[in-house]
């Protein structure tokens, strides 16, 4: 049946509420600040968003599979002091500390899946615990110290120095560039590493049957399966990937840092999130989906950087990230409450 | 000088690690009441805590160019990369509380080491060597964790001090977390009679345990760290807390600035700018009836406005 | 002026869809109206419209000769109208007791004081249930009862309102013959007492048995009405426009060799050992009364749930049925009892929900799935099941209520099924529907073994080869259909004989 | 029917799992410290959990009706900073600051609820927003200093000495004891705030229509509905409530702290929701309930209070905080999981 104006405007803007809202955002930093329309300023506010959009990419899946890990940041913080510590303390060749890193966080991701599948403790809960756990052990490993180079061991009795160093091969995937060029600096590394991560989620969860079938078990469970879909074996799936990715972010951190600083990734969890659920209204998909989420954190990654060069002080900042999320949701979400009721 | 004669132009970044609490509010302040003196532009992003935001900040800050940037604690690995790129491209660095190996940049330093020192030698020279310390700090934090290493230290010298609880937790709300935990110590640990608490959050959660638990008899507290607020808590009617170890983060913040736009203007700057760290006893605030930073600085001028980096010309521009 | 509950030109419309269209009808006082119509017919929409839950509709309605609007649930009440809908689901609150549940619209402020007793509320609700004969515990909560116990409350519910104009929404659909029964009688008194019943079912005999006029829509318009004495075959006719032909489709017995057998399946409570046997070609029914323990049994069956004792052999070979996925494989398919709750992810479309066990069939290289092909294999399930509308992209969350089962039915078909266990698959379908999911079963029992679980006698009788009757989680009874009459079946089931 | 030894232990262990968590808990430390088991030490472990219990109930109303409400930690920060603010600042007399500190908590429950039931933004998201909005505006207040006497004002050009004070009727309500004896050191004050909240919050909940009208809404919206409950009305009152009962956690805080700490209230988010949801496995509720907030608050309240007496750092207190979180929830979650299976 045919419609009038009104309607297809509002159909519009619940299409395109959030896309308009970081146009709008990046035409109004243009013409506020001399410095942010630069090639090189938008690959670093890709770069300062990567890590939180790898992230955001593990909560997205755990939000397909109808469940929530509040874990990411803690699994963020665990690998960053667990590989420099490996690395620093331990004289581990950097290729095994990250494979030890990504093990680990995929034994995270095994604990969650087994507290909730298992168990059945509620998602929220599980991975809550766990974020304690987390958040305990990785300060545990360095008995709450820092790691950087020719600190004290302290594991060593006699609080001997760490001799230990962090090879700069590591220290590439966090601070190198690809195909630099006489004229351009290059592609920041983890701009690359975000990008593959994102392609490749993409793929899996709209083209293959895995991400279908995850789509499926988020949607009703029980429906998936009494059609025969392995449920748990999705919903562990789900969040052991969740994890893999907080870890692989953790090890990107870990070699832009360049050393372990303790509560790394603490603060990930609630733009994270907001990334996740932003994305549900982009495009009006109205389910998590990767590139709604990468928008969503590219989105938070805009305004800091856009902000800092307005010299904002950084509480100022904070009120208009609040003010930017809320309209830019209910831009998206007011017309389909419209449509629905 | 040349580069002096549009102060406007000059733009100084300061990056910092944390922006809350009253000492960085004051640091701040001093900062930008420097820069306004001298007419040059300060810019400010805060952290936050979070390395990376700090890093995404000097990254941010390079690409504008600016001419100088005071790099506000942070830790060295993740920042000495950028600090070179920001040299690399002609942009003068500054450090305050940041170890940093190269010999463009002038590092100012509240020194730590020396503060450490000073305030657990006070706490063994009143105990006279014997002490049962509830000992708040905590680790990971380059500031704290030099302290620690002079405690560690006066503790070998004076085995007299026994640690029988260390306490302490960086988290939201340090101070009120603090308090709790020292409740519990207390209780737990009856003979235990000072308390030696490395950041002056820690010992304001401290001594409103003790204040509230009507222990103030029992206990003496030495801090790090002086503001106003530590200042109020201090001159309280027998307040525990009888001794702490500071510098004013105005004069800190003032003296960044400088040492900054003498950088810029090609002044040569020394490489060291220690901050002489000062004792503050509870009985001297009594005796000089100081309630403020401001009176403190009067009673105690060595606390006050440092004498390093001040060119006439800079003597000259602050006048007019 | 005229008594009664009286709509003229009533219409509503979604987007893509006209619903309904134009539609006269009276609720008289005293009387039961009946309402009968294809799946999508738009019965469940007038409904709706009449219990003010769509804020907005075409055409007028007059109560008792005053024009009112139902654009609010509460209006509804106020004129003394109350609806127990289809999907019962909507209309309770887990998490709150059966008696909570039973006097929600009090928390919503019905004159009462702020302060609620729970044990005052029990009290109330055991003695409401009480009076009405439903074995219903009052403390129990919602989200632990079956099916068929909350259609009781939600019933209950309405009957303790001071109602006039009671509309019950295909009540009967999960209810067993006994509590069906139940509440027909039910009905009757409610007529006695001067209340009009307006009554959606797809079950016509129970038209013949209660209804004093009955409405016959198709495609959202009104097509016939009248007065008792019905024509049940015209009343077919005027449904799905077209002549009736026999209901059920001939059978043409010819068992094949043994391909699923159980011996002695055990899980209390509701299965106490069960032996069985399906053949290749035959259907065979298990009937029995609600809690006779048929769903738990088509459970064991298809893997959902684990026996404590016993085994079953698919073709010869024992097989353990750790989970459906492991049934799936082994081409045991479950049409399950809540189509809603166990069969359909209402959000997504069609094809997905046709496509879901059969991914696999669709994926290439690394699970890459190959939508072409996905969606030629949705066109086709749904011309096979004939589901209207046929459309693959339409969200299942907007089909009428057989449609969805269609679909159920349809994703089973499309696969290769060795055995097929149906668990009241024509609940709240139409006849024309019926006759289709007959006229499929029998089909497939070309090829497989079809075990068809219905709580309606007439069609165990009428669909099957074989009767199987079930009573306390035991199989008492199994006859062939020729030797197999009404009243020995329902005899076995309720234990009047054993 | 009759039931084995077997289900009754399991049906004990589903109701009274978390509970024997905390007995377990208590005689442990009991024996394992001196200073533990001692009325005062369980006196002050209450008052220390007390905060935390206020904001947890006020997101156990959230979640009543079916929400979440992340903004808790955020209005405390907010009414710390506002409150003691207007008493040192701007000398407003403590009752009215008081006043002005609930409001404001009031006017942010209505923000919430407008995002929520006129907006239809999803609770989650919604309230994440408010909570940017409010972490920045306590900043904003006194520009990132904390507040406390003789400051120095923020907003006078001239950076002059605040003169206000906060006056000992308001540290009362953080620091001052009920009924002191001569044998007995007195009920904190907070211990007694937290006990009327929890037991009109317990009343209005199970004994009311509202309450029970709350909990039909979080139940199944559309039923409530029809049945004429006036849904958004009740959402919103729930996000009004829950904003009240923070900010009178925020008063409490402000009080006991006697000044207004940065950040304060920042990490309450975690361990209330921890509460609310613990308290949903406690006497098998299966819902948000008063008692097992309260108990779940506690819990972890004794968990500190205990592990810090045996002097071990705090990042064990964490891993161990984890650990029997999972432990309590695993005894009571993994049983009812085999029942509902
Ligand atoms: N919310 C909706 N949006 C779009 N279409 C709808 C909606 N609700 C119902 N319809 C459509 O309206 C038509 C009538 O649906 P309705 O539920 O009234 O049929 P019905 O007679 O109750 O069928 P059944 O006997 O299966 O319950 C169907 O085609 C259905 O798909
Ligand atoms: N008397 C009862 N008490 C409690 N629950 C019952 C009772 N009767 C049936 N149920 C529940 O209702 C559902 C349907 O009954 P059940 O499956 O046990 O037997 P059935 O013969 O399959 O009945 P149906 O005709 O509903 O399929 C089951 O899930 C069962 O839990
Ligand atoms: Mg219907
Ligand atoms: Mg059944």
């Amino acid at each position: 049946m045919k419609r009038g104006f009104p309607e297809r405007l509002a159909d519009f803007l619940l299409r395109y509420g959030v896309i308009l809202a970081v146009v709008f955002l990046v035409v109004f930093f243009k013409y506020r600040t001399t410095a942010f329309w630069d090639l090189d300023n938008f690959l670093d506010i890709l770069r300062a968003s990567s890590i939180l959009t790898i992230v955001a990419l593990g909560v997205t899946f755990s939000v397909v599979v109808d469940g929530f890990d509040v874990s990411v940041g803690g699994v963020v913080g665990l690998v960053v002091m667990l590989v420099t510590a490996l690395m620093v303390i331990w004289h581990v060749p950097w290729g095994f500390a990250v494979l030890t890193g990504l093990v680990a966080g995929a034994l995270v991701g095994l604990l969650n899946s087994l507290l909730i599948t298992r168990l059945r403790i509620p998602d929220l809960l599980a991975t809550l615990g766990t974020l304690y756990l987390l958040q305990g052990t990785q300060l545990l490993i360095t008995k709450g110290d820092a790691v950087y180079k020719g600190m004290t061991n302290p594991w060593s009795p006699d609080r001997a120095q760490a001799t230990g160093a962090i090879p700069p091969d590591f220290l590439y995937f966090g601070q190198g560039y690809a195909w630099a060029s006489a004229g351009f600096r290059g592609v920041p590394v983890p701009v690359l590493v975000m990008a593959v991560v994102a392609v490749l989620a993409w793929l899996f969860l709209d083209y293959t049957r895995f991400g279908r079938a995850m789509y499926a078990v988020g949607g009703n469970p029980e429906a998936a399966r009494l059609a025969g879909i392995p449920v748990d074996r999705y919903r562990t799936a789900a969040y052991v990937i969740s994890a893999l990715l907080s870890a692989l972010a953790g090890l990107v951190l870990a070699a832009r840092l360049g050393s372990g600083t303790v509560g790394a990734g603490r603060d990930y969890l609630l733009d994270a999130v907001a990334a996740t659920f932003v994305g549900f209204a982009v495009l009006a998909a109205r389910r998590p989906n990767v590139w709604g989420t990468v928008l969503g954190a590219v989105f938070v990654g805009i305004l800091l950087n856009g902000l800092t060069m307005m010299n904002l002080p950084f509480y100022v900042q904070d009120i208009v990230k609040g003010l930017v999320l809320i309209a830019a949701l209910g831009l998206s979400y007011a017309i389909r409450g419209r449509e629905g009721g | 000088p040349e580069k002096f004669k549009d102060p406007k132009k000059i733009r100084i970044a300061l990056v910092r690690e944390v922006g809350e609490g009253s000492f960085f509010e004051r640091y701040l302040a001093g900062a930008q009441s420097m820069a306004d003196e001298l007419g040059v532009t300060l810019l400010e992003a805060t952290a936050r805590g979070d390395m990376a935001k700090m890093i995404t900040a000097m990254e941010n800050f390079t690409r504008q160019r600016v001419d100088a940037i005071i790099v506000d604690h942070g830790r060295p690995d993740p920042l000495m990369p950028k600090i070179q790129e920001a040299l690399a491209r002609g942009i003068k660095v500054v450090t305050f509380d940041l170890v940093v190996d190269d010999d463009r940049v002038p590092e100012i330093e509240q020194d730590d080491l020396l503060i450490g020192y000073m305030i657990s030698k006070k706490l063994a020279i009143d105990f006279a060597g014997r002490a049962n310390v509830i000992y708040v700090n905590v680790g990971g934090f380059a500031p704290l964790d030099k302290r620690d290493k002079m405690w560690q230290v006066v503790k070998w010298r004076f085995p007299g001090l026994k640690e029988v609880a260390k306490i302490g937790a960086v988290t939201g709300s340090t101070a009120a977390d603090t308090q709790t935990r020292m409740e519990a110590a207390m209780k737990e640990h009856p003979e235990a009679n000072a308390v030696l608490a490395m950041w002056d959050e820690f010992a304001k959660g401290a001594v409103r345990a003790i204040v509230q638990a009507k222990k103030n008899a029992q206990f003496r507290v030495y801090s790090v760290d002086i503001t106003n607020e530590d200042i109020q808590m201090m001159t309280q009617p027998e307040s525990p807390w009888v001794a702490t170890v500071g510098t004013d983060p105005y004069s800190v913040g003032r003296l960044a600035v400088r040492a900054a736009v003498a950088k810029v203007v090609g002044e040569r700057v020394p490489k060291y700018l220690l901050v002489e760290p000062q004792l503050v006893t509870r009985s001297f605030l009594l005796k000089n009836h100081i309630q403020s930073m401001d009176d403190l600085v009067r009673a105690l001028p060595a606390l006050g406005e440092s004498p390093l980096v001040w060119p006439d010309w800079m003597k000259a521009a602050v006048k007019k | 002026m005229e008594q009664g509950l009286v709509a003229r030109g009533l219409g509503k419309r979604f987007p893509g869809v006209v619903a309904l269209k134009g539609v006269d009808f009276e609720l008289l006082p005293g009387r039961v109206h009946a309402l009968v119509g294809a799946n999508g017919a738009g019965k469940s929409t007038l409904i709706k419209i009449l219990s003010g839950y769509y804020p907005s509709y075409q055409g007028e309605v007059w109560v008792d000769g005053r024009p009112v609007r139902l654009v609010r649930p509460d209006l509804a009440f106020r004129h003394g109208i109350e609806v127990v809908h289809q999907e019962v689901d909507t209309a309770l609150v887990p998490g709150l007791s059966v008696a909570e549940n039973l006097f929600l619209e009090r928390l919503a402020g019905g004159g009462t004081g702020v302060w609620v007793s729970p044990r005052r509320l029990l009290g109330e609700a055991g003695a409401a249930l009480e009076r009405l004969g439903f074995a219903l515990d009052p403390a129990a909560r919602v989200e632990d009862l079956s099916l068929h116990q909350k259609q009781l409350l939600v019933i209950a519910r309405a009957m303790l309102r001071e109602l006039r104009y009671l509309i019950l929404d295909e009540p009967t659909a999960a209810l067993s013959l006994t509590e069906a029964e139940r509440l027909l009688e039910l009905v009757n008194r409610l007529r006695g007492q001067g209340i009009g019943v307006l009554y959606v079912t797809h079950r016509l005999a129970e038209v013949e048995r209660i209804a004093d006029q009955v409405t016959v829509l198709r495609e959202g318009t009104r097509v016939a009405y009248w007065e008792r004495p019905f024509a049940l075959a015209a009343i077919v006719e005027a449904m799905l426009g077209a002549p009736p032909g026999a209901i059920f489709p001939p059978r043409r017995p010819e068992p094949g060799e043994t391909i699923l057998s159980a011996r002695g399946l055990f899980r209390p409570p509701r299965v106490q050992g069960v032996d069985l046997t399906l053949r290749r070609g035959e259907v065979v029914a298990l009937t029995g009364l609600a809690g006779a323990g048929k769903t738990e049994l088509l459970r064991l069956l298809f893997g959902a749930d684990r026996p404590e004792a016993g085994e079953i052999r698919l073709l010869g070979r024992p097989v353990r049925l750790a989970s459906p996925t492991a049934a799936v494989r082994l081409g045991i398919y479950l049409v399950p009892e809540e189509r809603r709750r166990q069969g359909l992810i209402l959000d997504k479309p069609v094809r997905e929900n046709l496509s879901l066990p059969f991914l696999k069939r669709f994926a290439r290289f690394l699970g890459w799935l190959d939508r072409d092909a996905e969606r030629g294999f949705a066109k086709q399930q749904i011309q096979r099941v004939r589901l209207s509308p046929p459309d693959p992209e339409r969200p299942v969350r907007l089909l009428s209520g057989g449609n969805q089962q269609k679909v159920v039915v349809g994703r089973w078909l499309g696969g290769l099924p060795r055995v097929l266990l149906f668990d009241e698959p024509t609940q709240g379908v139409d006849v024309g529907a019926k006759r289709e999911l007959y006229r499929l079963a029998r089909e497939s029992a070309k090829g497989a073994a079809v075990l068809w679980a219905t709580a309606e006698i007439d069609e165990a009788l009428g669909v099957a080869d074989r009767v199987l009757v079930m009573r306390d989680g035991r199989v008492v009874a199994a006859f062939p259909t020729e030797e197999a009459d009404r009243q020995r079946v329902l005899a076995y089931a309720t234990g009047a004989e054993a």
